[in-house]
């Protein structure tokens, strides 16, 4: 539905009336004028709404040239790399947050509660995951002044790539285990179900 | 490091927009600024974006000798441990070379240009958008010429504009200088130092806000009536440049 | 040089045996949960307690009994020379731990457990005789705090100048490098909870000279007590009981 | 720091758009100052001003310095302020450095006008003794005791009257010295003299809340600024300096009219000031 207009907007840069045009990314409504605005340098795009809604105002987007590097939101799915694994809590650094790779370092906790959806009880972080593991993990809140909450209590979510003790990379043969192609030793983990 | 690159074609020229010839006539023209400007007359303005690779947004800005470059790192997570908070936090930090000035080693205050840079563009980032992370704006003076805080300010909101991080304008920073009985905009060092006032003033264009104004000499009420006049004109014309240098970027990325 | 004259009197007047002119106001800081200011001569201290309030740091906390902490300050003005005074130095962070483990000997700290007691002494003027003035007005600042406490502390300086013990040095004695006791003490109990000595003495005469500090500690306690009693009224006046 | 709930907020908001604050001032009235000089023996001239429950104390220290090169025919006036931990825990350690040296600078923009001196509270060349040899250098110590907002205001109004207090021994130059040497000065022990204070300026900081700006703000109010200008405005109606605080834009117009709000406001300001101090260096002639 979006209309590409081949026109630039830069930060600040007057867009419309507010009771004409909503803001979408990259544009914002100020509440003393009732003008929207642009917040980022990029080209415009202009959204018709669909034909049936009640607001029949055209929703605008600034799709920034260079935005910003990706960065965690409450209910992204990210990936991560597991550093440290405690008796309660394991860590993990988000290298990817959706699709987008992240530009700077983003620590996330995940709390032995949130490791599976089941017998939450009997989970063992050391039996989940272990340092250097990739995780799919959901992002539960912006968390503590240290770290995001991560989660990975569903089944599409938990360890997708881990290497063994022998250096090989395990191929998931249930989803607590996961198999060293080299050796055949069987170790313990939280595995994700990756879809095809 | 930025140098000027002259010969690419991407080169910002300065537009006829920055000298600004609002000459009004005044009655003791007596004297020629040091580098022969007129009163109303700021320098030419160099303008260029992307001056740091590394960092995610970065601008490099030449005010006549006033050589100045920023690189904006983040969002990310603030290294220091501290009190979680909803909104983003902005980090600023203004530093001298050691051969910015002719006396090796002197830079100003920079603690307090720090605080001042911070105040000026915290207003006008939208702190919202990047909860529980931190923005770092790192200027460094490559040479001091006077009016360094004003270009500090314009090009630190360019290198923030530069590095996508959502803005509710970009910010302009002018400043004049009252010697005597005139005034004079975008002062040299020479000026500044002998000046019997200055005034600062730190806005957002398209908005028409000013988010930063400081003032110190002695000022009677109408002086600073045309004093902040000036200056607004000033600012909305450098917003002009600067917004002309932000979409020469993005065209040239595309050819 | 001669610190007391062939008439005994001392350089500011006094006899050997007299302390300086005390004066205490409680509540100066309005905003603190106690606060008062204490003089003693020229010497002018405010000590300010925050608390009992949760603990600003976790690992500091303590599940039996209330942490107690203490910042000395000094103002730039405080002393004849100007100086910047960096914050944190050693003189002040002694004095610091000095004034905090005395206070925290007569706080019933068992009773606040989990929580925290902040003590904060500014000096505003310095003539000698400044970590006994601060000690006093901790007391003050502490009792006006409503923070339970076994007795006053209360504590006073004496010293041994021109073979004569002298109480309550002023800052020119003090710097005339003789022996310098200051002396704590919980005047109820009769017990000494702070004492500390510089320079040397023999031992008959020091105990004379703390005797003298003693002495003096009690004086000052007699004093407190009254400006405390004092402020209780007003208060109930307030109150209109 | 303050915490306050929604409802306070809405209450203390609330009062100010209708002129009734919750002390019962109105959105330009100040809270009552209380004038005591003299308070630091040592110093050269010393006041404590109390605004409320916002208590500060201020001194001026005079000693022999040189001029600046750049300046030889200026004395040199500096301006430091501290703030004691017993206003707010906060400020232990380090904690209170930041807005120390937030409010130094923004005191000595407001007093010491400009980089050629005019606009000076104080004028720099009534502090020479001797043209590039010998000048007073003025320190000027400032200390907060207790808090409860508008630091800014108390303060320039405890450096007036602490300069008004002062007095600066006469100094005589012994032109006896070679013109290279250190030149040599005979300081006087009884003569001193005193500063014309007539031209120090002070300081109005008007918050903004919402749509209104007030005067005078305690603590609870400041938690509610959006932005805060103070403006220092001396006798003669001249602006000396002015300082913006707080992160929100704000209109060129709007700035304008509290400019002119401002200088109505000193007028005021100014005369209860002065009278204040006056009295108050009486009440220190009769005591001795």
């Amino acid at each position: 539905m979006s209309i590409a207009m081949e026109e630039l907007a830069t930060p600040g840069q007057e867009l419309g009336k507010a009771s004409e045009l909503k803001a979408g990314k990259g544009a914002y409504v100020s509440t003393e004028n009732g003008t929207t605005y642009a917040s980022l340098t990029g080209f415009l795009s202009l959204i018709r709404p669909p034909s049936d809604s009640v607001d029949q105002r055209s929703t605008v987007e600034v799709t920034g040239h260079k935005a910003h590097g990706a960065v965690p939101q409450p209910g992204s799915i990210v990936f991560a790399r597991v550093t440290k694994v405690m008796a309660r809590t394991a860590t993990a650094d988000v290298v990817c947050v959706d699709s987008k790779s992240v530009r700077e370092k983003f620590t996330g906790i995940i709390r032995h509660q949130d490791v599976r959806a089941t017998e939450i009880d009997k989970v063992d972080m050391h039996l989940s995951f272990r340092p250097g593991d990739i995780v799919r993990a959901l992002v539960l809140s912006l968390g503590d002044a240290r770290a995001y909450y991560l989660s990975t209590a569903k089944n599409e979510l938990g360890v997708v790539s881990a290497e063994s003790v022998s250096g090989g990379t395990m191929v998931p043969i249930s989803w607590t285990e996961m198999q060293c192609p080299l050796t055949g030793q069987v170790e313990p983990r939280k595995v994700a179900k990756v879809e095809a | 490091m930025a140098s000027k690159t002259g010969s690419t074609p991407a080169t910002y020229s300065p537009s006829p927009a920055t000298h600004k010839k609002k000459r009004i006539p005044i009655a003791d023209v007596d004297w020629v600024r040091p580098d022969s400007r007129g009163f109303y007359q700021c320098r030419p303005a160099y303008l260029r974006t992307g001056a740091v690779s590394p960092a995610a947004g970065s601008a490099y800005a030449e005010f006549g000798n006033t050589k100045v470059i920023v690189s904006v790192f983040g969002p990310r997570e603030s290294k220091k441990a501290m009190m979680y908070s909803d909104t983003g936090r902005l980090n600023c930090d203004v530093s001298y070379t050691t051969f910015a000035t002719p006396n090796r080693g002197q830079g100003s205050d920079k603690k307090e240009l720090s605080s001042m840079l911070h105040k000026a563009l915290e207003g006008a980032i939208i702190l919202e958008s990047f909860p529980k992370t931190c923005v770092d704006v790192f200027a460094l003076v490559l040479e001091s010429g006077g009016s360094d805080l004003p270009v500090v300010i314009s090009c630190a909101s360019l290198a923030l504009a530069d590095a996508g991080i959502l803005l509710y304008d970009l910010v302009a920073s002018v400043s004049v200088s009252c010697v005597g009985k005139n005034l004079v905009i975008d002062p040299v060092s020479e000026e500044e130092s002998y000046n019997d006032g200055s005034l600062m003033i730190t806005c957002m264009p398209s908005r028409n806000q000013v988010t930063q104004l400081i003032v110190d000499g002695e000022w009677s009420t109408p002086k600073i009536h045309d004093a902040m006049e000036l200056c607004l004109g000033a600012c909305s014309k450098l917003g002009e440049v600067m917004r002309s240098c932000l979409k020469d970027v993005v065209t040239d990325l595309k050819e | 040089m001669e610190y007391v004259n062939p008439e005994g009197l001392r350089l500011d007047g006094r006899r050997p045996m007299e302390m300086r002119q005390l004066r205490a106001e409680i509540g100066v800081v309005s905003r603190a949960d106690g606060s008062a200011s204490f003089e003693m001569g020229n010497t002018k201290v405010i000590a300010a307690v925050y608390g009992p309030r949760e603990v600003q740091n976790r690992s500091q906390q303590m599940n039996d009994q209330a942490l107690v902490r203490c910042e000395y300050s000094m103002a730039n003005f405080s002393t004849g020379d100007r100086r910047r005074k960096t914050k944190g130095d050693r003189r002040s962070t002694e004095i610091s731990l000095v004034i905090r483990q005395t206070m925290e000997a007569c706080i019933l700290t068992n009773l606040m457990p989990r929580s925290q007691i902040d003590i904060y002494v500014q000096v505003l003027q310095a003539d000698g005789g400044t970590r006994s003035a601060c000690i006093n007005a901790a007391t003050l600042a502490l009792a006006d705090a409503g923070i339970p406490m076994r007795d006053l502390v209360t504590s006073c300086s004496a010293g041994y100048l021109n073979s004569t013990p002298l109480l309550d040095l002023n800052y020119l004695e003090d710097s005339a490098g003789g022996a310098d006791v200051t002396v704590g003490i919980l005047p109820k109990l009769d017990k000494v909870t702070l004492l500390q000595m510089d320079a040397k003495l023999p031992m008959d005469i020091f105990e004379n000279v703390m005797q003298l500090a003693v002495e003096g500690c009690k004086a000052v306690d007699s004093y407190i007590r009254e400006i405390l009693l004092e402020n209780t009224k007003t208060l109930e006046i307030h109150r209109g009981v | 720091m303050v915490g306050l709930s929604v409802g306070e907020k809405n209450f203390i908001k609330g009062g100010i758009a209708q002129d009734l604050r919750n002390d019962g001032r109105k959105r330009l009235t100040y809270r009552p100052i209380y004038v005591e000089t003299g308070v630091i023996p040592q110093a050269n001239g010393s006041a404590r001003v109390k605004l409320g429950e916002t208590d500060v104390i201020a001194s001026v220290k005079a000693e022999l310095g040189k001029p600046r090169v750049s300046h030889p025919d200026q004395g040199k006036v500096y301006i430091y302020v501290e703030c004691s931990p017993t206003a707010e825990p906060s400020f232990e350690r380090r904690g209170g450095d930041e807005l120390s040296t937030e409010l130094s600078i923004a005191l000595e923009r407001s007093l010491l006008g400009g980089k050629s001196g005019a606009g000076a509270g104080i004028n720099p060349a009534s502090l020479l003794i001797k043209e590039g040899k010998v000048c007073w250098d003025l320190y000027v110590d400032c200390l907060v005791i207790s808090s409860d907002g508008n630091l800014l205001d108390a303060l320039g109004a405890a450096i007036k009257a602490a300069l008004s207090n002062t007095g600066i021994p006469r100094v005589q130059v012994r032109e006896a010295a070679s013109s290279d040497e250190q030149a040599d000065v005979d300081v006087s022990d009884e003569e001193f003299l005193q500063f014309d204070t007539s031209g120090v300026p002070v300081i109005v900081t008007l918050t903004k809340v919402g749509r209104h700006y007030i005067v005078d703000a305690t603590s609870e109010e400041e938690s509610l600024m959006s932005s805060a200008v103070s403006i220092s405005v001396n006798r003669h109606g001249m602006i000396c300096g002015l300082t913006k605080r707080g992160g929100a834009g704000l209109d060129p117009s709007v700035i304008l009219d509290m400019i002119s709000v401002a200088k109505h406001v000193s007028e005021q300001l100014l005369n209860k000031l002065d009278s204040e101090i006056e009295a108050a260096e009486r009440a220190n002639e009769e005591e001795p």
